[in-house]
């Protein structure tokens, strides 16, 4: 690995992750951060629906308003993730139900994609979720906010993924069986 | 490859050009040392001895035809993989069809020009007739399809940390040099968002999240598209096994949403990222 | 002095043990300069690695200040500038003269930059000659040669079952001296009578050569020839021959800002780039490719040669082995040579 | 380029019950030029019950003789004559086309690496091709001039749709074109995908019997003067339980039947000039020889 | 850069578990932040007007509200700033901390600093806000109705009612749809013709209608407000400002066995022809087709005998175009071919088998038969007769999955029918299911039952002749036994399937259909006379299959959507909408083909790059097409486009902030 010029990016990363809430000092225990992009016109009402029957959840999610699930860029998912969210959640209509005809049917098939790159490339499953939920199931956005809660506390934070040295030794050597001819003279 | 290939495209370039058929002919030729093979652009019919046409062109020429848009008909070698170029390009409203003049050619793989080996790229071919073509040259040959998921394979069965360590040290040894993209037939944006100095789009601290944001978003921009050339893999000069990501998408997007096949080969209507069917499969519920 | 080659590892671990020393090494299958750790053996037989070594000098990152700002207040941090020493080992000659033209750079002609100087005077340049080339190395046609490393502090010449190393400075001298109070057992002293080797320029020569005579005089000239429109032709302008490149070393300033926070770095930049002049109101002087190919060149060949007296490359043929569309320094200067000589009228330029 | 050569599935019938319906149609292949070889060491294709006794069993049966014909012919079509095997090994192949899973689950059964890229097709089908079809008219020395011929399908050649799909799977029309080449008129009847019974002769005769005689009824309603099948087992039973129908007719007071039942094959065969004892319809219940003379004569060729 | 955080109680809706105080003392060590207050409630006069003064007192250009819901009063705070202040309504964010945190939490340290993070990310969003402004798009009071069966005529009727001109198109020579050749309506058995036929002249006469028949839709662009399109008129041969409709061409012309269309096959008409006698307009057309004049040149004979010289056999297509504010799509139907799709049926062999609306003419009193119940074989009256309901209907193997709403309301009819003029007669209703949920229906389906109508349940699988009548085979499967009917005439109820070309209108439109091909509504319950294209609506079967109660009633909330938006005048557009970087894009069309609403088109666009002129293919947003749903921003791989109001930008550094 090249030697110093991580180190600007290692220190982004550190703080990011290390990042502690406005008053709480760096003493206090770690708790999940988890983004939730939430569609306006479904899971952002279904949210608000919850609030309006006083359901309770645990209060480490933060929602994050989007016109439509299509609007959702897994750009957008990947910087969360890199920058120090714990967990990411994309959540919109029901197929079918969309606001906008078929913005969640791409959203769909994006993430369905996405999602399985990211795990493909080592994210643990779980980190990043996608979920129907409309505009009155509050309860089910409840029970997906508890859940996915949950998953993540129990995963610990994204920095505990990072890979063993022994794990790092042996993809050195997989990356050299998995070069072809012609590659890297 | 036929011994008389280089001859036979010559012929026909030097005729092409004459007959003002095309205004170019984008083909290869011999570079400083034995085997090496850089392409060639020749614009006139005196100078088609140039060109040479064998088993060490390792190189895909297609894209260069976008920098000669608009000054006529290109003419072009086209492999199973310059043709398939050349759709995914129509398929991006890039070039058109009949802007360009494929001579089409049957292959058998290119080997190394190190080595002698054959190519990795080559020996995960799908398509080694072209696909599309407005003359053939020689006989179409055997298409043996093998089997590209190899790697795909084995990188899921391992566990999430390996998995993990693995691409950090794929990335790590990333330079952000580009190749991948610049030799990308899909890689067609006038701009790329890797140029876009937009807050939270790419960092240029050469850091490992850095070049995974560039891995892993250029080969989604591309996941749907790819016409799986191995072009980006050959191009880099790390050598990293950059198809690996793009394999499991083609896998993945062909299981998912029926019968993977990057662009062109058919009337599908547009790529599975830009359509959907509503009663596709759903796991969000 | 003498080092067996079985005890190069035990030399390594034992200097390691008061500072950094890289060696030739290979992350991933990437052969690159390495932290020596200590037991590994390093890739001595490499000749020039994949990675050059410039980036122990010149990072391809390298913060310059953070701010934040409290309550309405902004507060800056200038980065720490100070390096700590660190010995370089096994550099190729190619690379150690690649030093030498990044130190004129960065540190004459009124310039200095402390981050650069920082870490360059903590650095202790080993160098190992080269005894075979590779068919892309050209290094004696650019004023260097494969058994000469006179900008090294160290010297390290093969002699089959050993390497002899050669102090060429006070600070090379010093570092032998610390190496035999650190590893007794793993070096010797010359053998009696040896002579000093200063290289044999004629015993290893690169069977790739071009004629740099007149080369660097006739560019200006040919700065409007339609040469650069056939390279160009070819260049895909990724950033591969600058990245793997010795001697580039173009930056660009960047910064990372997170809301209340952020700082400002440098960072490597390719003059292949379209990006590399853009501007912020949207004009581009080398949109197109043929622009950036010719300032590449015209740099490497010509732009620097008029400020410092020698070419910025230096033989290394990383950029001709890598280029993946086969564009090759090599033949450019052979074509230059040719075109100036057209211009002169002496030959006729084919093509 | 038309399709000619196939791999042969014979099935239980193409030796015994349907010798005629092979000997026919091997007679018109050969003048077509059709190259038809027989799958080496096939086995039963597993009808009438086979997938019954379980899903894996269905698939396993068919999948193995299409396996080896795949090893020996690549890619060759796979002929079955019988309407019985035709489903059968249709089955195992549109089974084993669903998925990759699918696939590799036949393939661990048999313990072979079967692809399934060759096609099954029944007796009908090599005859579709227009190329085959101009060939087959150039090849009628001796048309059946006029004979009035229901074309009669059974219920098991067309359906389920999902695995036949050759042609409707109500009012299949491919025989009627084929025979009309043979200078025969196919007449408009109803009954030409009805079940004819034959699985269940055996076991539920009262229930089955009347079903013969309603099929051969309606044709003879139509006008027709003849029945063609494509299928061993209808043709069986039709031609066998011809005699039977006309007992409960004579019961009835109503006059026999007289109908004649022929394999396609075997009308074609005899537009191309062949001899009676050569093409099969010696070999019949019902007598059959005469009426294929009475309309030949009818249609020499100047 | 001047951010305002204003924090609101919400009396102790929010204060209850969020201390509000810390979050705003929190707000103010953000970037750009330069005051912040709190509120007991904002949305009220007090609050409104604290927080007003405070952006003029503090010169504010940004304000962050942390309350409740944006979905609540986003709206009031937006209407707040454009009335009261100097700011642009858009550069205004709401922290949700009420509905998304003080009334999920319990806990007041977790509250809070959720609070104190979702106002940070508001903060940083709003940091990236740009003014936006709305435009008012004037809107073109003028309709075009599309199809002019009874859902057309009668949503024409309505709009031209209220005073706006109405252009009714039909495809064919006349308008009156299906509904003008049904015999009788169930369940009241009006005469569908006295019915309809008034209206159909209702429309004729009104000067606010302009009939087109013969007309179809070429083109549509635009969007709403201002559709322009183009109408194809094609040829009549006939001049209709001459012709005074005397029909005296029709009895003089040679051509005369041509199956009528209107009597679906039963009878026959000439060249020159009215396809009915109440025909609107009720002016005959040469079907150049059959006409022999224009076929070979030679007769001329109408040309010959017509008063007034109305004939022009010269006669071209006419193409024109017209805006209109608002579009109408009511194509209607047809009926399944289902000669196509059963053999078993006969496949259209036997003359006997016939279809409903076949039926229909039979029993017109005005019809091929004067009324008489006979059938087609031989004209002869069938003393049984077999009614079979969902051919095509349910069917997903052989016809359509859906049930087709209307025919078991007028198989019931068909079997009164004919029990009414055969009382000697039999009839067989083989059915599945029989749904009959609507005003009076049941009763006139139990009405028929007393008529005298056999009710079998199950589908008939094969229909074949038997002597001179046609046998029925199906299982009865309430008893389980299987059922053989000679029959002398069969009746296929046979689905509604959307009429011919209603694909191509629907592309042409913009619209969507679903997966049986009827034309999709905005909501299935709340907007389901609307699109998803806004100004283009829906009325009749085009909208999936009905009766006439439910088809008129639906024309008229058509009109009342089409009259309330010209009563309005012009509408305001939503400023949130997606904007291209032309420098940027390159002409993929990634973003066209992802856009619910064709509201991105590739242009060819003159550009300086590098201080030269290009003109390169670019995207272009129609902004009175997006709906800012952003699809397309994601859908761009080179960042080209972006969405007002939820930029990149925006969402990146609300990502950041939280992630600080």
């Amino acid at each position: 690995m090249s030697v110093t010029s991580d180190a600007v990016a290692a220190e982004a990363r550190s703080r990011a992750e290390g990042a502690a809430s406005p008053e709480g000092g760096a003493g206090s225990p770690w708790q999940p951060k988890i983004l939730a992009f939430c569609c306006n016109w479904c899971t952002y009402a279904g949210a608000d629906l919850a609030g309006l029957n006083r359901m309770n959840y645990p209060a480490d999610i933060r929602l994050l308003r989007v016109p439509c699930s299509g609007r959702v860029n897994p750009q957008h998912v990947l910087r969360a993730l890199q920058d120090g969210c714990d967990g990411v959640l994309v959540c919109g209509c029901h197929p079918g139900d969309c606001h906008y005809v078929s913005g969640n049917y791409y959203a769909k098939r994006r993430m369905m994609v996405f999602k399985r790159l990211l795990e493909y490339s080592g994210l643990r499953p779980g980190r990043f979720q996608v979920r129907w939920i409309s505009g009155s199931e509050a309860g089910k956005f409840r029970d997906t906010v508890v859940s996915v809660t949950e998953q993540i506390s129990q995963m610990g934070p994204m920095a505990s993924d990072a890979p063993s040295l022994e794990a790092l030794a042996g993809a050195d050597a997989l990356l050299e069986a998995a070069r072809g001819a012609g590659d890297a003279r | 490859m036929t011994a008389n290939l280089t001859q036979q495209i010559r012929d026909r370039a030097r005729d092409l050009l004459q007959s003002g058929t095309v205004s170019c002919f984008i083909a290869w030729e011999p570079a400083r040392f034995e085997h090496w093979r850089t392409p060639v652009t020749i614009e006139s019919p005196d100078e088609v001895d140039r060109i040479v046409v064998d088993e060490w062109c390792d190189q895909l020429i297609a894209k260069y035809a976008l920098q000669r848009r608009g000054d006529g008909r290109i003419g072009m070698v086209a492999r199973g993989c310059e043709s398939r170029a050349v759709e995914r390009l129509v398929a991006d409203r890039q070039v058109s069809r009949q802007d360009v003049y494929l001579v089409g050619v049957g292959c058998t793989g290119m080997l190394d020009r190190d080595g002698g080996a054959p190519l990795k790229k080559c020996e995960e071919c799908q398509r080694r007739n072209p696909v599309t073509y407005d003359e053939m040259v020689g006989e179409t040959v055997e298409e043996p399809r093998p089997y590209r998921f190899g790697e795909v394979d084995r990188i899921e069965s391992m566990e999430p940390e390996q998995r993990r360590a693995f691409f950090d040290r794929m990335f790590s040894q990333c330079a952000m040099c580009f190749a991948c993209r610049n030799v990308c037939p899909a890689c067609n944006c006038r701009s790329c968002f890797a140029d876009a100095e937009r807050v939270g789009w790419l960092e240029k601290d050469f850091g490992l999240d850095a070049s995974r944001y560039w891995g892993l978003m250029r080969a989604f921009h591309t996941g749907d598209r790819c016409i799986e050339c191995g072009e980006c893999e050959r191009a880099c000069p790390m050598g990293l096994p950059l198809m690996t990501l793009m394999h499991k998408q083609v896998r993945d997007i062909d299981r998912l949403f029926g019968p993977y096949e990057g662009g062109g080969l058919s009337d599908a209507g547009p790529d599975p990222l830009r359509s959907y069917r509503t009663d596709d499969v759903e796991e969000f519920m | 002095m003498i080092i067996d080659k079985r005890d190069i590892c035990a030399l390594l671990d034992a200097i390691g043990r008061d500072e950094q020393v890289y060696v030739p090494g290979s992350v991933a299958g990437v052969t690159q300069f390495v932290e020596h750790e200590p037991g590994v053996e390093p890739l001595l037989d490499v000749r020039t690695t994949k990675v050059p070594p410039k980036e122990l000098l010149f990072p391809k990152a390298e913060r310059l200040y953070r701010w934040k700002t409290h309550e309405g207040h902004l507060s800056i941090e200038q980065a720490d500038v100070a390096s700590r020493p660190f010995t370089v080992f096994g550099m190729r000659p190619c690379d150690v003269a690649s030093v030498e033209r990044l130190d004129q750079v960065f540190l004459t002609k009124g310039y200095v930059d402390e981050f650069y100087q920082a870490r360059r005077q903590a650095a202790t340049l080993v160098a190992l000659a080269c005894e075979r080339t590779d068919p892309t190395c050209f290094c004696d046609s650019m004023g260097g040669s494969p058994t000469r490393a006179p900008g090294a502090d160290v010297v390290l010449r093969d002699r089959g079952d050993s390497y002899r190393a050669q102090a060429q400075t006070e600070r090379g001298q010093r570092a032998l001296d610390a190496w035999r109070a650190a590893a007794p057992d793993a070096v010797r002293d010359d053998e009696p009578g040896e002579a000093p080797d200063a290289g044999d320029d004629a015993r290893v020569t690169c069977s790739l050569t071009v004629d740099m005579d007149g080369v660097a005089q006739a560019m200006p000239g040919l700065y409007e020839s339609p040469m650069w429109d056939d390279i160009a032709d070819t260049c895909v302008t990724c950033g591969t021959c600058t990245f793997v490149c010795p001697t580039c070393y173009c930056f660009d300033i960047s910064q990372d800002t997170r809301a209340a926070e952020g700082s400002r770095y440098r960072c490597w930049d390719s003059c292949m780039f379209v990006t590399y002049t853009q501007m912020a109101g949207g004009h581009n002087p080398r949109a197109d490719k043929a622009p950036r190919v010719r300032q590449r060149f015209m740099h490497k060949l010509s732009y620097f040669f008029d400020r410092y007296g020698e070419n910025l490359c230096v033989g290394c043929g990383r950029c001709i082995a890598d280029c993946p569309a086969g564009v090759d320094i090599t033949r450019v200067i052979d074509r230059v040579g040719a075109e100036a000589a057209a211009m002169r009228g002496e030959v006729a330029v084919d093509g | 380029m038309a399709q000619t050569q196939f791999a042969f599935f014979p099935g239980c019938s193409a030796h015994s019950t349907g010798r005629a319906y092979t000997e026919s149609f091997m007679y018109v292949a050969e003048r077509l030029g059709f190259e038809v070889s027989e799958i080496p060491e096939w086995n039963c294709c597993g009808a009438s019950a086979g997938h019954l006794r379980s899903h894996d069993l269905g698939d396993a049966l068919p999948a193995r003789s299409l396996a080896l014909s795949e090893e020996t012919f690549g890619d060759r079509p796979v002929l079955a004559l019988c309407a019985g095997c035709y489903i059968n090994l249709r089955r195992a192949l549109v089974h084993a086309r669903r998925s990759p899973e699918d696939l590799a689950r036949i393939d661990g059964l048999i313990g072979r690496e079967w692809k399934a890229s060759a096609e099954v097709m029944n007796g009908l089908e090599p005859f579709m091709d227009p190329e085959v079809q101009s060939r087959l008219s150039s090849c009628v020395t001796r048309p059946l001039k006029g004979l009035k011929v229901a074309c009669y399908y059974g219920c098991a050649m067309v359906r389920p749709r999902d695995v036949c799909a050759f042609d409707d799977d109500e009012d299949p029309r491919s025989m009627e074109r084929i025979l009309s080449l043979t200078g025969a008129e196919p007449v408009e009847w109803s009954f030409k995908t009805e079940c004819c019974g034959a699985s269940h002769q055996v076991i539920v005769q009262r229930d089955m019997k009347p079903m013969v005689g309603r099929i051969l009824e309606n044709a003879a309603a139509a006008g027709a003067e003849a029945v063609a099948t494509a299928c061993p087992l209808c043709m069986l039973n039709l031609d066998m339980r011809e005699a039977e129908a006309n007992r409960q007719r004579a019961e009835l007071g109503k006059p026999p039947l007289r109908l004649p039942v022929y394999y396609f094959t075997e009308l074609i065969a005899a537009s191309f000039g062949g001899k009676a004892d050569e093409i099969g319809i010696k070999r019949h219940f019902t007598p059959a020889v005469e009426t294929v003379e009475a309309a030949r004569s009818q249609g020499v060729v100047a | 850069m001047r951010i305002g955080v204003f924090v609101c109680h919400c009396g102790s809706n929010i204060a209850g578990t969020v201390d509000v105080e810390r979050v705003a003392r929190e707000a103010l060590k953000l970037p750009g932040v330069v005051f912040s207050d709190t509120n007991k409630y904002t949305c009220s006069a007090p609050g409104q007007e604290s927080v007003c003064s405070a952006i003029k007192e503090n010169a504010l250009d940004r304000v962050v509200i942390a309350s409740c819901s944006p979905r609540m009063h986003e709206a009031t705070f937006r209407k707040m700033i454009a009335e009261k202040t100097d700011l642009n309504p858009y550069m205004l964010e709401i922290a949700n901390i009420r509905e998304q945190c003080s009334w999920v939490h319990k806990d007041r340290e977790q509250g809070t600093r959720k609070a104190c993070d979702l106002v940070a990310m508001a903060v940083a969003k709003v940091s990236c806000d740009r003014e936006l402004f709305t435009t008012n798009l004037p809107v073109e009071r003028r309709a075009l109705v599309i199809g002019g069966g009874i859902a057309g005529i009668q949503a024409a009727l309505d709009i031209a009612d209220a005073g706006f001109p109405v252009t009714l198109v039909e495809r064919e020579s006349s308008i009156g749809g299906k509904m003008v050749m049904l015999d009788k309506t169930f369940p009241t058995m009006d005469c569908s013709a006295c019915i309809c036929t008034p209206k159909m002249s209702e429309a004729a006469e009104n000067p606010n209608i302009e009939i087109k028949s013969l007309t179809e839709v070429e083109s549509v662009s635009g969007y709403i407000g201002s559709f322009d399109v183009t109408l194809r008129e094609k040829a009549k041969y006939v001049d209709y400002d001459v012709c005074t409709g005397c029909g005296l061409c029709e009895t003089k012309c040679p051509t005369k066995k041509i199956p009528s269309e209107f009597n679906q096959g039963l009878s026959t008409r000439t060249a020159i022809y009215k396809p009915f006698p109440q025909a609107v307009p009720s002016k005959p057309t040469i079907d150049a087709e059959h006409c022999k004049k224009l076929q070979s040149g030679k007769c001329g004979v109408c040309e010959k005998v017509c008063p007034t010289g109305a004939i022009r056999y010269d006669d071209v297509d006419r193409v024109t175009t017209q805006r209109y504010g608002a579009i109408v799509v009511a194509s209607g139907y047809e009926l399944i071919d289902w000669t196509g799709l059963y053999g078993e049926y006969g496949a259209g062999r036997y003359p006997d088998v016939i279809t409903g609306l076949q039926f229909e003419r039979i029993v017109n009193a005005s019809g091929p038969t004067e009324g008489h119940i006979l059938r087609p074989s031989d004209r002869t009256e069938p003393k049984t007769t077999v009614i079979v309901k969902c051919v095509g209907s349910r069917d997903p193997n052989k016809g359509v999955s859906y049930c087709s709403r209307a025919c078991c309301m007028y198989a019931a009819k068909h079997a009164h029918q004919y029990l009414d003029k055969v009382p000697d007669g039999t009839c067989y209703v083989f059915y599945m299911d029989v749904r009959c949920a609507g005003k009076g229906y049941d009763e006139f389906y139990m009405r028929t039952l007393q008529d005298g109508a056999i009710y079998v349940r199950g589908r008939v699988s094969k229909i074949y002749p038997e002597g001179d009548g046609l046998v029925c085979m199906g299982e009865d499967t309430l008893s389980g036994e299987i059922v053989r009917v000679k029959a002398d005439m069969v009746v296929l109820e046979t689905a509604m399937v959307p009429s011919r070309g209603s694909d191509v209108l629907a592309s042409k439109l913009n619209v969507q259909r679903g997966p049986e091909g009827f034309f999709t509504e905005a909501h299935p319950k709340l907007r389901p006379v609307e699109t998803n294209t806004a100004g283009v609506y829906l009325a009749g079967v085009a909208q999936g299959p009905k009766d006439i109660p439910d088809t008129v009633a639906q024309a008229g909330a058509v009109a009342s959507k089409v009259i309330g938006l010209f009563a309005r005048g012009q509408i305001e557009s939503n400023p949130m909408l997606s904007k291209v970087d032309v420098s940027r894009c390159s002409g993929c069309r990634a973003c066209v083909d992802v856009c619910p609403y064709g509201a991105l088109g590739l242009v060819q666009a003159n550009l300086r790059e590098n201080s030269r002129k290009v003109t390169r293919t670019v995207c272009q947003v129609n902004e009175g097409l997006c709906q800012g749903c952003g699809a397309c921003s994601v859908a761009c791989r080179s960042g080209a486009l972006d969405l007002l109001g939820f930029s990149d930008e925006g969402i990146m550094q609300e990502v950041e902030m939280l992630c600080q």
